[in-house]
Order: structure tokens, then sequence, then C-alpha cells
């Protein structure tokens, strides 16, 4: 099991695509240009033809989508904090944090690892994708994810629309039940185009692309920051030796993670997978000398 | 349009068992260099063949948002006469192929649930929609146009002034209309004397 | 509401969205799992009547289970792809297999001693099914340990241990239940040790995890929990002291370690959930780690960080 | 100021932040903070409707601090000019310019007017009061009225007591950085900030530029605001100049062609005017009333005869003045809200509404839907049923009781109308970019274009009419009306027309190549002389699409087509200096090649090409020609900018402070309180207005209410909340209030709050936020309510409609309503419903009316 935890960097699976292996890609999500738009948003469910997730009157600054889930794959955070947005600023200010969300693409990813059916797996592009032809909603990976991103569907949650007149015919026809989050729109990066959000995101808040140069860019952006004395700048899951071996899919907050519903030292449950199996055998052999305990001592009736 | 969605399933049953077995990913896993089962081997027939829905499109036509004015480029992917997809054309040196949620949202402006399709037509004094047809509506506007402006036609103002109009007829509506339907719009309307012309230019 | 910093108070991770199935299937695999060691230890020990009957007991939970867990996926229609695969990284898919295996076994046993033929087969398929027997009765725990709920992550040393201990109480105390108290000393004996085994866990566990372990005392968890530790002690305490003499008193305290057994399973699963409600229980661990050992998360302006090549 | 750039125009707000990245100061004066104030260097939160107090504050700084581009000035703008003697400042008149006619409520505008200017030739017709203003005048000054290219009299010094910058800076002295902190409720250091980023970042080397929407239009002084602006343009040096300039950001696709080619009811397309009411006398006479005798309005016959041949083809011709005579006429204001009063009154008998939600986009929605009910018959056209077609059965009236269905007899047709992507078509955008868009489906059923609705309309209505001899149909039976038409739904071919709008040769048919080409005797037809040459060579220029990366400089002239003449930057002779030399390396745009005796850059210069910098026009030039070398703006008669307006504008030719109709303070200035000339519907019953200060009733509505759009919607909602996707992103009307009004209206984040004016009560949900800052104004704080606009009583997400709230007292220029500052009240909890809804607003007008003194009495408001 160690195997899957070396601290490479590497994501279990990826190099086994061998000749058909491309460059690892992912999103460096830059907040302190994001305008909260919602163009992500709507440009992935547009593209991915995901069902509407129904409105709720949320009362959390413009954030009426609350999560990501399984009819949201892209969601912007909204936090409103009486905080200057400069550090030089003086103590008082007002400022508008927004972050769009999205699958971290995890290195070390926990939905992949424990998918039974093998409907997630490791792409030649280094993301984890859910096969909804294979998924068979056992609903492993929802609580195996450490930012609550994967979800399962459940169209009952989408049919308080107020109105549903016929929908267009290829849309509502996706079944329930399976799981459901971001796929770096797989089938797009194999025709050679760029995920839908990133595509719209009007200020390039959302930047696609080989890993290693998002995060040389991600990197110099952060320098630039602090150089400009911006408040509480900082890259979130860009490193390798983090607790899940750097996201495909990371950020940069201006704020701590906790601040945007994030974990603020995501550990990939797997990484104690060894430890756990090893516990498990040796509980597995203490019930079996247990039980043949008590007939060992105390006689066969 | 279609998806992809599952049919590769059943030429897959179709195969003989060594097939079957051949493509078992467990098999796959031990034989591919995959042991654990992460990466190539658990890949379905239908992510391996997986095209995006842009690359499918019969014609792909270069368009222009038709919400704000910022007028933003964009690209309508159409298959069998329907609208797959909308999103922004790179080339426009306005946008640069970006999008706003609205914008990003066309398609489904153009395939709303809500979207009317047929003639409404409410009688007086009537009490539900009716249907009339496109041709019988045509004839009646054109009709009303006619009866209201003889009946409440001014050739001069109460103080003897020159006038040619009717005050009894307005058009309302144009900023989010074409240029070309503009121009039909205060070309009938003057023609008609129809001077209460107006649009969103002052809201 | 939750006392750490969080957005809205919203969770961060997601609640688990199994339903009942579940800690039932946990409830009969543990029990059937152990059942088949049972068996087996019964048959070489001479005891035909508790082999047969936990080998009946035992395929007839293993039965149960299949139907448990595939009514819970969402497209139950694809059961079968769990087997597509085989991944040690996934409990799950590990538990499929065992339960294929185990389960297999113990309903081949049982078919073959009702219908009395091919012994040397029958005997194949209860000594493979007691192999896979303690496997099936405490995999489950990892396969909640292997989760970001932190409330069963956290006690990934002890769950295994626990369902185990709880799967051979049920085991003794579901076989205590048909059997008369003369036939039934060692699952009598195994429900008392093993239900005793499985109060301490809870309470080790509980212990453990602190303040994270506080979903235990708290809602649904806390019911489940607190019945859950009478009703063992409860049968423990019968079965221990008048299981010997009576038959009805031995039903009784087979019926009650089966309860706590059921209930300690309903309390874990709905503990799973409480955890993962408030984001408290996610971040303020996380944040005191950090803070003890530095993160990894975040990288600061500055901060030397890992050689973005090695990355990719 | 005056915009939400980032959520109202996001993808546009790119640009904003590519700056911002590059070391731009992006300052955001709002009153609310918004997604726009969250990206910006600098957020000054100030009161709603005091925009002229903080711009003029900024002039009164670049002048008492001498800060301003003097080179720019003196040679670009009219500072030099002197002004007649009877002309009276506000200053000197309690807030009143010279001319005030308190009887017709009027200004006499002729003491605005420069020393020692003759009128010319349309003497009489100004005597009876007419005169290009509003749109008509909008990029004109036609009429300006000069001899020749200069004012008759200058001081180049800028010195002489009665020239343009001396009347200025008087005008502007009492507007100190205390007056603006008091004003506005910004503080002094905040004010400094922006005045100091303003100068650093202008000059020869760098320009700065203003970006508003109709934060700033809708007001009862809201052309004024955008002047104010211009005047700090102007002496900043900052107009005709890459990266400077005024960006008016517009909200629909198509908001500036329904300007150039308009759908308004005092202009044809040019801007130009329609005629009047008033006897002219004969076609002549017209044309003198509107031509200028210099500058490019100087062409005004060209432009009107061209016109008149693309629109009667053969039938207009010299012998019958072109049809002139039996044109339809207007009066000075018969825009929508006149045309609403008329409606109720029932003057009005058919309405057509194409594309547009008057129900629920108009101030005082209430009227509108009343008006509704009095017409014999509507026409709607949208691609969803809209609340302006449904409101006979579910407005907010029905539920009330006002209306009841079956006593309407109002005959309505509902046409489902085609979308952008099934018409071939052009938007113009915000930048004056004509951009063609193809039709990509077929519509389905009966969803048919406006050019199909249109086309059709008029060719029926033709045929009907055709044998008739009534002098009323002349001009229909005359209009030129044959277009080719395609497909099975026989669609009218759109490329033909917008070749009729960009120009041809009528002899041969030839598209023109620019306005340039334009005739005056007949031989040209062009339907929008500013659109002249959109068509030129036979191509459809707006339907250039060649890449930006494939093109040589950033300008991108070859994507699309811009009015006029594709240029980017209008009036970019600016950009260089007087001798024709760019005023920096820098900033180097367009430029006088001095060898090849040419302008040349990487725009189309906005010039002649080949009038040299030196250039000075001789006593008896006419038109074009008579406009010096050194000045860029050839639109105008005296080719300089204007810092003061003499002609045009009716409510004076400077800005100044005025309060809005309804605020919760006086004039600090002037005891004259409001806009005196701003429209109001006084008499009418449908349009009351909220209690000021001083008159009973003014606590009932304490605080300012502005509205306003979010990124997630579109103004009415008619093409956003049909979506799914937006309709759950701002999923419910809501008011945002700041924790302090919370607190003190008892009101809780995510609950109901009812919010009242005179006109109407709505419910909101509640979202409580920092962002919404009390202000403190002379000593008082204030609360601002902010209402987002979008919601009606149907569709996807429903919701009670702002505009209810609001009043249609109007801009005088423009006939725009003040939706961006009223006064309103506030409380918990859901509103009154039916009859007890109307029942409350009465009671609320009643405590208003009760002992109201006449307002003239007391003071002027």
């Amino acid at each position: 099991m160690t195997s899957i935890m070396e601290p490479s960097g590497v994501p279990a699976g990826y190099e086994a695509w061998g000749d058909d292996q491309h460059a690892r890609v992912g999103f460096f999500t830059d907040t302190s240009v994001c305008i909260g738009c919602k163009a992500c948003e709507v440009a992935c469910k547009e593209w991915n033809l995901i069902p509407a997730d129904g409105q709720d009157f949320l009362a959390q600054s413009y954030d009426n989508t609350g999560e990501l889930n399984s009819e949201t794959w892209r969601h912007v955070a909204f936090i409103e904090q009486e905080k200057p947005l400069r550090a030089d600023d003086g103590a008082v200010g007002l400022r508008w944090l927004m972050e769009s969300d999205v699958c971290k693409h995890c290195t070390h990813a926990a939905c992949l690892d424990v998918c039974p059916t093998g409907s997630l797996f490791r792409t030649e592009f280094g993301t984890v994708v859910v096969q909804e032809d294979i998924c068979n909603g056992c609903g492993y990976c929802v609580p195996a994810c450490p930012f609550g991103v994967i979800d399962k569907r459940d169209m009952k949650s989408t049919a308080n629309m107020g109105h549903q007149p016929d929908l267009p015919s290829f849309l509502g026809k996706k079944e329930d039940g399976r799981v459901w989050k971001c796929t770096l729109c797989y089938d797009r990066l194999k025709g050679g185009h760029e995920p839908a959000c990133a595509k719209a995101c009007p200020t390039k808040s959302i930047q696609f692309g080989p890993l290693d140069e998002l995060r040389e860019r991600a990197d110099q952006r952060l320098e630039k920051l602090q150089d400009e004395g911006w408040n509480g700048a900082q890259l979130y899951l860009r490193d390798p030796d983090d607790g899940i071996g750097g996201a495909g899919a990371f950020f940069l907050l201006l704020d701590d993670p906790e601040v945007y519903g994030l974990p603020p030292d995501p550990v990939v449950t797997t990484a104690f997978l060894g430890q756990m199996w090893t516990n498990m055998a040796a509980a597995a052999a203490a019930l079996a000398v247990g039980v043949v305990g008590g007939f060992v001592f105390g006689g066969r009736k | 349009m279609t998806f992809p969605e599952s049919t590769v399933a059943k030429d897959r049953y179709a195969m003989g068992l060594a097939d079957l077995l051949e493509h078992w990913p467990v098999v796959r896993q031990l034989r591919d260099g995959d042991p654990l089962g992460l990466g190539p081997a658990v890949q379905s027939q239908r992510s391996k063949t997986l095209t995006p829905r842009i690359d499918e499109a019969e014609h792909v036509v270069q368009s222009i948002c038709p919400y704000c004015a910022v007028g933003c480029g964009q690209l309508v992917y159409v298959k069998d006469g329907e609208i797959t997809h909308i999103e922004g054309d790179p080339a426009s040196p306005v946008s640069r192929g970006r999008l706003c949620p609205k914008g990003q949202a066309s398609r489904s402006y153009a395939q709303s649930p809500l979207r009317e399709y047929k003639v409404k037509y409410r009688r007086p004094y009537g009490t539900q929609w009716e249907e009339l047809s496109l041709d019988d509506a045509m004839e009646m506007i054109a009709q009303r146009i006619i009866d209201t402006r003889a009946a409440n036609w001014q050739d001069k103002t109460d103080d003897g002034k020159p006038a040619n109009r009717t005050m009894a007829i307005g058009n309302l509506g144009g900023a989010t209309l074409d240029n070309e339907e503009n121009y039909l719009i205060k070309k009938l309307m003057t023609g008609l004397g129809i001077v209460q012309v107006e649009n969103q230019a002052r809201i | 509401m939750t006392d750490a910093r969080s957005y809205y108070g919203r969770p961060v991770v997601k609640e688990p969205t199994w339903t009942w199935e579940i800690p039932v299937y946990f409830f009969t695999g543990g029990m059937g799992g152990a059942s088949s060691v049972l068996g087996l230890s019964a048959k070489l020990f001479g005891n035909e009547k508790l082999s047969r009957t936990a080998l009946y007991i035992g395929a007839a939970s293993d039965a149960v289970s299949a139907p448990l867990l595939i009514s819970d996926l969402g497209r139950p229609e694809r059961f079968h792809h769990m087997l597509r695969v085989f991944k040690v990284t996934s409990p799950m898919n590990i538990g499929a297999w065992i339960l294929t295996v185990a389960g297999g076994a113990s309903n081949t046993a049982a078919a073959l001693e009702l219908l009395g033929i091919l012994k040397p087969v029958k005997l194949l398929a209860e000594l493979v099914a007691s192999v896979f027997g303690p496997p099936l009765a405490t995999y489950t725990g990892v396969l909640l340990a292997d989760t970001a709920i932190p409330v069963w992550h956290e006690a990934r040393h002890e769950l295994p241990w626990l369902f185990g201990a709880s799967g051979a109480a049920a085991a003794g105390a579901a076989a205590s239940l048909f059997l008369d108290p003369d036939e039934a000393g060692p699952a009598r004996r195994l429900a008392v040790g093993a239900g005793a085994a499985e109060l301490t866990l809870m309470q080790v566990m509980e212990q453990r995890l602190g303040e994270t372990g506080e979903v235990y005392k708290r809602e649904e968890a806390g019911k489940a929990g607190r019945a859950a530790k009478a009703l063992t002690a409860a049968g423990v305490a019968v079965l221990a002291t008048r299981g010997k003499g009576s038959r009805g008193a031995q039903a009784l305290g087979g019926a009650l370690v089966c309860a706590g057994s059921m209930c300690m399973r309903w309390s874990v699963y709905k503990a799973g959930f409480q955890s993962a409600r408030d984001p408290k229980y996610v971040v303020k661990p996380q944040r005191e780690r950090a803070r003890r050992e530095g993160t990894k998360a975040s990288t600061m302006p500055g901060e030397s960080r890992g050689a973005a090549d090695r990355g990719t | 100021m005056g915009s939400n750039m980032a959520e109202n125009h996001p993808v546009g707000f790119q640009w904003v932040m590519e700056a911002r990245e590059r070391g731009a100061k992006v300052i955001h004066v709002d009153p609310r903070f918004t997604r726009t104030s969250a990206m910006a260097t600098k957020w000054v939160g100030i009161r709603p409707g005091s925009d002229i107090a903080f711009l003029g504050g900024v002039v009164n700084y670049i002048l008492q601090n001498e800060l301003y581009f003097r080179e720019y000035v003196e040679h670009y703008t009219n500072a030099p000019v002197i002004i007649d003697e009877a002309y009276v400042d506000t200053e000197d008149a309690d807030g009143l310019f010279s001319g005030w006619d308190p009887e017709q409520g009027q200004y006499d505008v002729t003491t605005w007017s420069y020393e020692g200017m003759e009128t010319h030739g349309a003497a009489g017709q100004r005597e009876e009061g007419y005169s290009p203003k509003g749109e008509q005048s909008g990029h004109g000054g036609h009429g300006g009225g000069l001899k020749h290219g200069e004012p008759p009299s200058e001081d180049p010094e800028l010195t002489h007591p009665r020239c343009v910058f001396q009347i200025l800076k008087r005008h502007y002295q009492r507007y100190t950085p205390e007056f603006v902190a008091e004003t506005c409720g910004v503080s002094v250091e905040d004010f400094a900030y922006v005045c100091e980023a303003l100068v650093q970042n202008s000059g020869r080397e760098r320009t700065s530029a203003f970006c508003y929407a109709v934060g700033w239009t809708q007001h009862t002084v809201g052309v004024q605001y955008i002047r104010t602006a211009a005047i700090i343009q102007q002496l900043l040096g900052n107009m005709g100049r890459p990266g400077g300039g005024i960006m008016a950001l517009r909200g629909h696709a198509s908001i500036q062609g329904s300007t150039d080619i308009p759908t308004l009811y005092n202009i044809l397309p040019g801007y130009l005017p329609m005629p009047h009411t008033e006897n002219y006398g004969s076609f002549d006479n017209f044309v003198q009333a509107n031509v200028a005798p210099t500058g490019w309005w100087g062409n005004f016959e060209e432009y009107w005869v061209s016109l008149m041949c693309a629109y009667f083809g053969p039938e207009a011709s010299s012998e019958n003045d072109w049809l002139f005579d039996h044109l339809p006429r207007i009066d000075d204001d018969n825009s929508v809200y006149w045309t609403l009063e008329q409606m109720l009154d029932g003057k009005v008998r058919g309405y057509i509404v194409a594309g547009e939600n008057p129900a629920v986009g108009n101030a005082n929605g209430k009227a509108h839907r009343l008006a509704f009910a009095n017409l014999d018959w509507m026409v709607v056209r949208d691609v969803v049923e809209i609340e302006s077609a449904s409101w006979w059965y579910d407005s907010p009236e029905i539920e009330s009781g006002e209306l009841k269905t079956e006593e309407i007899p109002t005959e309505i047709f509902f046409m489902p109308a085609a979308t952008h992507t099934e018409k071939d078509g052009s938007f113009t955008n915000t930048q004056r970019l004509l951009q063609w868009h193809w039709q990509a489906v077929e519509p389905k059923q009966d969803c048919r274009s406006e050019l199909w609705f249109y086309f059709h309309l008029g060719r029926m209505i033709k045929s009907k009419l055709k044998d008739s001899q009534e002098p009323r149909d002349l001009l229909i039976n005359k209009l030129h009306w044959d277009y080719p038409t395609h497909s099975a739904i026989r669609e009218p071919s759109a490329e033909t027309i917008l070749k009729e709008i960009g120009g041809y040769e009528v002899e041969s048919g030839e598209p023109l190549p620019g306005y340039k080409k334009l005739k005056s005797d007949g031989s040209t037809a062009c339907g929008c002389w500013i659109y002249a040459g959109c068509y030129q060579n036979g191509i459809n220029q707006p339907a250039r699409k060649k890449p930006h990366w494939e093109q040589d400089t950033h300008v991108a002239p070859e994507w699309a087509w811009a009015w006029p003449a594709n240029r980017r930057i209008i009036y970019n002779r600016a950009s260089a200096d007087p001798e024709g030399n760019p005023w920096s390396e820098r900033k180097k745009y367009v430029y006088w090649n001095g060898e090849q005796e040419t302008w040349e850059g990487i725009d189309t210069p906005d010039f002649d090409e080949t009038k040299p910098p030196d250039y000075v026009p001789p006593d008896d030039a006419k038109g074009p020609d008579a406009i010096a070398g050194d000045h860029p703006f050839i639109m105008q008669s005296d080719g300089r900018s204007w810092l003061y307006v003499p002609q045009g504008l009716e409510d004076g030719p400077l800005p100044t402070h005025y309060e809005p109709q309804e605020s919760p303070f006086d004039n600090p200035l002037y005891s004259q309180r409001a806009n005196p000339r701003r429209q109001q519907h006084k008499d009418a019953d449908w349009d009351p207005y909220n209690p000021i200060e001083g008159e009973p009733g003014f606590e009932l509505f304490p605080h300012v209410l502005t509205t306003y759009r979010l990124t997630e919607h579109h103004t009415a909602g008619g093409m956003t909340r049909s979506i799914p996707y937006l309709a759950e992103l701002q999923p419910a009307f809501f008011c945002e209030v700041s924790p302090e009004l919370a607190e003190e209206a008892g009101l809780e984040n995510g609950g109901w709050a009812t919010v009242y004016t005179s006109r109407s009560a709505v419910e909101a949900r509640v979202l409580v936020t920092r962002r919404m800052k009390p202000q403190t104004v002379r000593g008082r704080v204030t609360h601002t309510v902010g209402l987002p606009y979008h919601w009606g009583q149907r569709l996807l997400t429903a919701g009670d409609t702002a505009n209810d709230l609001l009043h249609a007292a109007l801009d005088p220029n423009v006939h725009i309503m003040e939706t961006k500052a009223q006064t309103c009240g506030i409380r918990a909890g859901r509103r009154p419903r039916g009859k007890a809804l109307t029942e409350f607003v009465e009671s609320l007008r009643a405590q208003t009316e009760k002992t109201r003194p006449e307002p003239e009495e007391t003071r002027k408001t």
C-alpha cells in the first residue's frame, strides 16, 4: 500500500498510461482576480448539461449555490470581511473575497482510491474522473473526499424548480443515483479544448494548463502579491509535499482555507490504509482466536 | 443530439468469453502495468472513445452575445438543426473567447423551458389565452393599425400646425434588437405617421 | 452551530449518502463472518448442533448481506461492477470480493448440508467461509475508517476491533437463540467475552477520540450508543449469570446482545453523519495539527516549497 | 462612477483587471460596495445623487491648484471663448441660470451664447422655441451658429472674467474638499486620493478614463453628471486619446445601435432631428434651422436627403422637397413616459412592445400596467411570456382587485420572437462597433424575427392601403419597402437592409465608401449617415471576423466595423498636439506626417486626412472646411470640445449640484433644491412624490432608495429569469441593508422586509451586509436601501417589482427617470396583500397630503 503514498508527487495510475500519457494538467484558481460573476458555474453546467440545482435564497452574501455537489461542479464562494485588502491600508477596510471552488484532482485522491468499481480513474491527463457508465452509486467516494466535493445525484432534489415544463430533450435525460463531480472536462481535453469554466472566466481567475507551468506561474503571482502588500495571500494545495500530494486544481487564497470552507490541512485518508489493513488483519485473527478460545476454555458444549 | 451513453456496452456483451476476459479490468490490471487498477486498466470503452460534442457539430456559426453592450463574440455549435452548445469566440478582440454567466447561458436562453413557440391571443374581456394562427394574427394586427390610425389621425395640431401623425399608437422596444430591425421599425412607423417610437435607451 | 472558523457554518466534508441498509449489513456481515468461524470451530471440536446452527446463521446472514448492499446502490443493476476490478486501495472492493467468497462458500456449505450431499466439498466450503469470515466481520471497520469523516477516520485503530468483537458477540448470541443451554456453551461464552470486549472497545474509542468523539454523546449516535451499551451489558450479564441455567434466559441474553450489536452499528453509522455536519470536527484538529507540525496545504509568501518540477 | 462594471459588464471588465495588474489605479466611487468595488484599488462610498458635487469638487481641485493640461485646454476646448454679457451663473442667482421662466418652467437659452454670435438663418424658428435638444443634439451642436469655425471673442490668456475658463472657476469655487465631504458623505482624504490619482495619471504621458452607466444617466439631472466628467476629462486632456475618454457602458446588446438607428421618438437615423410641429414654412427653412454652417453638421442636407432617398426611393425628389411636408411631426416630449400619461388618459389605443418588458423594467410599473388596461389592443413580442404580456391575469393589480380580468377591454396578441441565433443581423456595441451575428438555426413554429414581423406587417398594410387616396396614406404608400426574402418563412434579407443603411449610389446601386460621399441632390441613398460605408465594396463590414491575433495592432480594425468610418477612438486628432506630433511616444496614436502631408496612425484619423495642423480656415469657409487644423472636435461648430455648453441643453450650460427629486437633504449650495427644469408629473395622481424635508410625512420615507442590476440577471428579467441555470444563482428578489439599518428596523438576514414609497410597497428577502455603509451627510446618518430590479410576478424566479416603488420624474434633456436616488421607508415582514396593499399605500399618501403646503411658497424645489 505504501506504493501509492510515496511522496513522489506522481499520481498512482498515471504512469501506467505509458505512451498515451499527456502532460498532467490542472487549474490554478487565482482568487485575487475573481470578480464573482459565476460564469464558471454556468459554463460548467452548460457544457456538462448538469440538471439545475433548485432555487434557494441563502442570505449568504451573493452565494445562493452554497456548495459543490452533484449538480454544482464549480462553486463561487463569497466572503465579506472587515479587513483591508492590502496589509498597509491600516486597520479598517472592507473586502469581499470571491473564490471559485472546484474538485482538486488530488495527486493522492481518496475518492479514486476507495472506488470499488474502477468508475473513478486517473486519466491520461493526470486528472480524476468518474466514468458515468461504470459508477453504480455505492457512494463510498462521497465521505472519502476530504473536501466534500464528490456527491451522489438525487434527482428529487432538483424537482423544486417551480416550473418544470418540457425540458429540452437532452436536459434531464441523465440518470440519477450515480456520483458526479468535475471531470476537468475530460471530453474537451480529449478534443484539445480547454475546460469550459477556464474558457469562460472573464478575468482568467481560472487558469488551465500543464501543472508544472501553473505552479511556476502561481509562485510568481504569490511573490507579486507579496510585493504589493496583499493581506493574507497564500497558495493552497500547490505543494506536492502536502497531505494529498498537491492538487491538480490549486488556489491562491487571500485568507486561511477554512474561511472559504476548505480544510486547512487535509490528508488523504488512504495514507493510513496500510496501517488499517494490518490492524484489520490482527483483529480478524483475534476474532478467530477468540471463537476458538470459547471452545478451548470451557469445553465444547 | 445524441450522447455516447452506454451504447458501447451492448457491443461488449456480444463478444466472446475470451474477449470478455481480455477486457476484464482485473486482467488488464495485471497485464497492462496498472496493478492498483487506478488508471488505464479501468478505463471504459465509452471513456476511451469520448469526443467533445463541439467536435461533432455540423457547423459552427460566429455570433454576438445578446445581453449587454460589450458585444462578446460567440460560437454557436449546431447539429441536426439544433444548437448543441454556445461558447466564447476566441477570435474576438473584444472578449477573447470569454463570456459572463448570462452569455454563457445563451443556449439555455434559446432553449428555455419557458420558451413560447405559438401565437397566443386574448380577446377583449377574455379570461384566457386562445390559439390563433400566425397568419391570422398578422392580418388582425395590420387591420388594427390601419383602423386605429384612421380613427385617430391628426393632420394638424389643435393650433393649426402641421402634424401628419397619429398619437393613438406607440411602439416600444429596440435595444435588444438588430440595427436592421430597428431601421425597419423606425422607417415603417415614420411612414405610418406613428411618432411614439421608443426603446430601452431611457431605462 | 460551529465554533471554528468556517464558511457560514457549512460542512467541509460531505455526509455519507448511505442509508439504513449499510449499518444493517455491518451487523449481518459481522454476524455472518463470525458465525462461519464458530461453525467450523464447533465442527472441529465435535459440537455438530452448534456447528450446523452457526453454519445456517452464517449462510443466512451472508445471504441477506448482498441484497442489502445492492439495495443501497444508486444503480443497483450495476452491482456486478464491484467485481470489475480488484482494488487493494478500496476496502469496499476488497469487501465485495470477501463477501462474494465468504458468502458463496457459506451458502454452498449450507445448501450441501441441507441436501446432505458432497461432504468433502461442503467441508472445503466451510473452511473457505471461515477463513474469509473474520475479514468479513472486521473489514467494515476499515471501510468506515478509510474516509474523511473525522469520527470514523480517527477511530481507525479501534473500528476493526470493535466491529470484530461485535460480530463475534452477535454470532455467539445468535447461536444461543436457537440452542439449548447445554449445547451452546462456546457460543454463550463467545457472546459474553466478545460482548464485554465490544463494550470496552466502545469506551476506549470514545475516550481516544476526544472532542471528535463528542458526537457519540449527542443526537441519534448518542441515543443508539447508550442503547447499545445498555443492551449489550444487560445481555452479557444475563448470559453470564443465567444463560447456563435457562433456555429462556439464554435466548433473552442472546437477543439483547444481538440488539446491542445492531445498535452499536447504528450509533457508529449516525456518528459519521453528525461528525460530517459540523465543520469544526474537520477544521479544528487540522488547524491544531498544522500549528503543531506546520501545514503543508498552504504555502505562505516567501516560504520555500517543493520543487515545481517534481509535481508532474 | 455611476457604473458597476464588474457586475454588469464582466467580460469588458477583463481589460480593467488587466490594467490593474499592470499597475493602473482602479477607483470605484459608488454608493454600494459592489463586486466592482471589491476589485478596485480604492472604493469611495458616495451618497446617491451627489455625484456632481463630487466631480465638481474635482474640477475645483484641478482649477484651484492649476493642475490642468494647459496646452490641451487652450487649443482643444472652448475655455478661451468669451460668453455673452447676459449670462448669469447659478452662483449669482441662487441656483438658477439666466433666462429662467418660472411660468413655463423653462430656460430661454439665448443668454448662454458665445459673445458676439449672430444667430443665423432660422431666427424665426428659434423665437418660436425650436432648437435641437436631447438626442437631437447628442452628437452635434449643429446649429451652433458660428459664421466660420472661430468664436468671435476669445482670450487665449484665459483671464477675461467672462471667458469660459474663468466662469468655470467661479462656478465651482465653492466645491471645496470639505463641501464634497459634507455633501457626499465621503472623507476629505478619500476625495483627495481620487483627485490626486486623476491628476497624476493625466497629461502628456498618461491618460485616465471614466466609465459610467445608468448610475449617472438615471437622475433628474443625469446628463449634467456626464457633463461634469467631460469637464474633468477636457481639463486633464483625456479626450480623443488612447486610454482616455468617458466610456458609456450600455446595458443592452444594441442599445447604442437603437440610438444611432433610433427607435426613439425625437430622432431619425444618424441623430437627424424629427421635425417638430413648428411650421417651418419650407424644407429649406427646416434645413437652415438644423444645419451648422461649420463642422461636419454643415452637411446636414446631404445626410437628410440621402435618408429620405433610402426611405422613399424614387418617390422622394427635390420637387416634392423629399416629401418633407408629409413627414410626421413631434412635440417637445413624446417619450415613453409621455406616452404612458397619454395611455392613462385613454388617448393611446394601440401599443406594440417588441423585446422590452415595461411592466417590470420601467419606473412606476403599476402605472404602466394600469395604462395597458386602457388600450384597445396590444402586441407583445418576446421569447417567453413576460409580465408585459400576462399582466391582464396575473399582475399585482389583479391581486389587489384594482383590475379585474373580465373587465379589461384590451385585445392582446402575444407573438413568439426569434433569438439572436435564429436570425442574421448586427448589434452595435457600447464602443460603436457594429458586429454581425449569423443565423445558426431556423426559428421554430411561429417564432419570427422582428425583421420578419415588421417587414411583413408593413407589406400587408401597404397592400391594404395601396389604393387609398387619403392624404394620410400618401407617405406609407410612397415608402420604399421592397426587400428580398429567403427560406420557407420568407425572412427578409438583413444584409440588403444593412446595405441600405450603409448607403448606395441610386443610379448604380453601388455601396458607398463613407459619409463624405453623400449628396443632397438625390443621387445617393443612405439609411444612416454615420453608418455610411458599413457595406463598402459590397462587403458586409460588420461581419468581418479576422481574429485579433492575425491583426497588426491591438486596435484590430479588421474585426467588425465601427461608426463612423471604422474609427475606434473618435476625435482622435486630439491624441496629437496642436502641431500634429504625438503628445508622447507612449501615447502615440494618430499624428501628422509632415513628409506625406497626411494624418496617420493605428486608427482611422478622425480628421480631414490632408488638412495640416496649421490650417486656418478662410473667412468664408463652410462645413468641415471651417474647422482649423488644430481643432480636433470636428462635429462641433467650433471644432473644440465644450467645457461650457452654450446650446443644446435644457438645464444649464454648466453642471451644478442639485438634489434628486426625492432626497433627505436640502441643497447645501442654493435655496433652489433640485433641478428646476426637471420633468415632473405634478398634477397626475399616478406619480406622487415622497415629501421632502419640512413637508408632512417626510419622516415616513427617511432612507435613500437605489435600484440596480446583478451579474446573474439582465434588466427586467425576460432573458434570464427564464433560464434555470441563472434563476438558481439569484433566486429571489432581495433588498440590501446595512447591519445598522437592520438593527434599527428590526430586519433579519434571510427574512422578509417591506419597502414602501408613495407609489407602492414591495416585499423582498433581506440581505444584511456591511457593503451597504451608512453615510454621515451634514452631520446626519443616512441609510441606503438597495434593490435589484430584475423581478416580476412570473417566470422561473418570481418576486415583487422594484420599479413599482419608483416615481417617474425625468431628466429634461433625455426624459430619463431617476431610479438611482429616491426615498423610501422599510419595515420588517411581508407586505400587505390584496386590497390591504392599496389601502396601506393610500394611508401613506394620506399622511403626506394632509396639510401639504404649496412647495413654491416655502422654497424652490
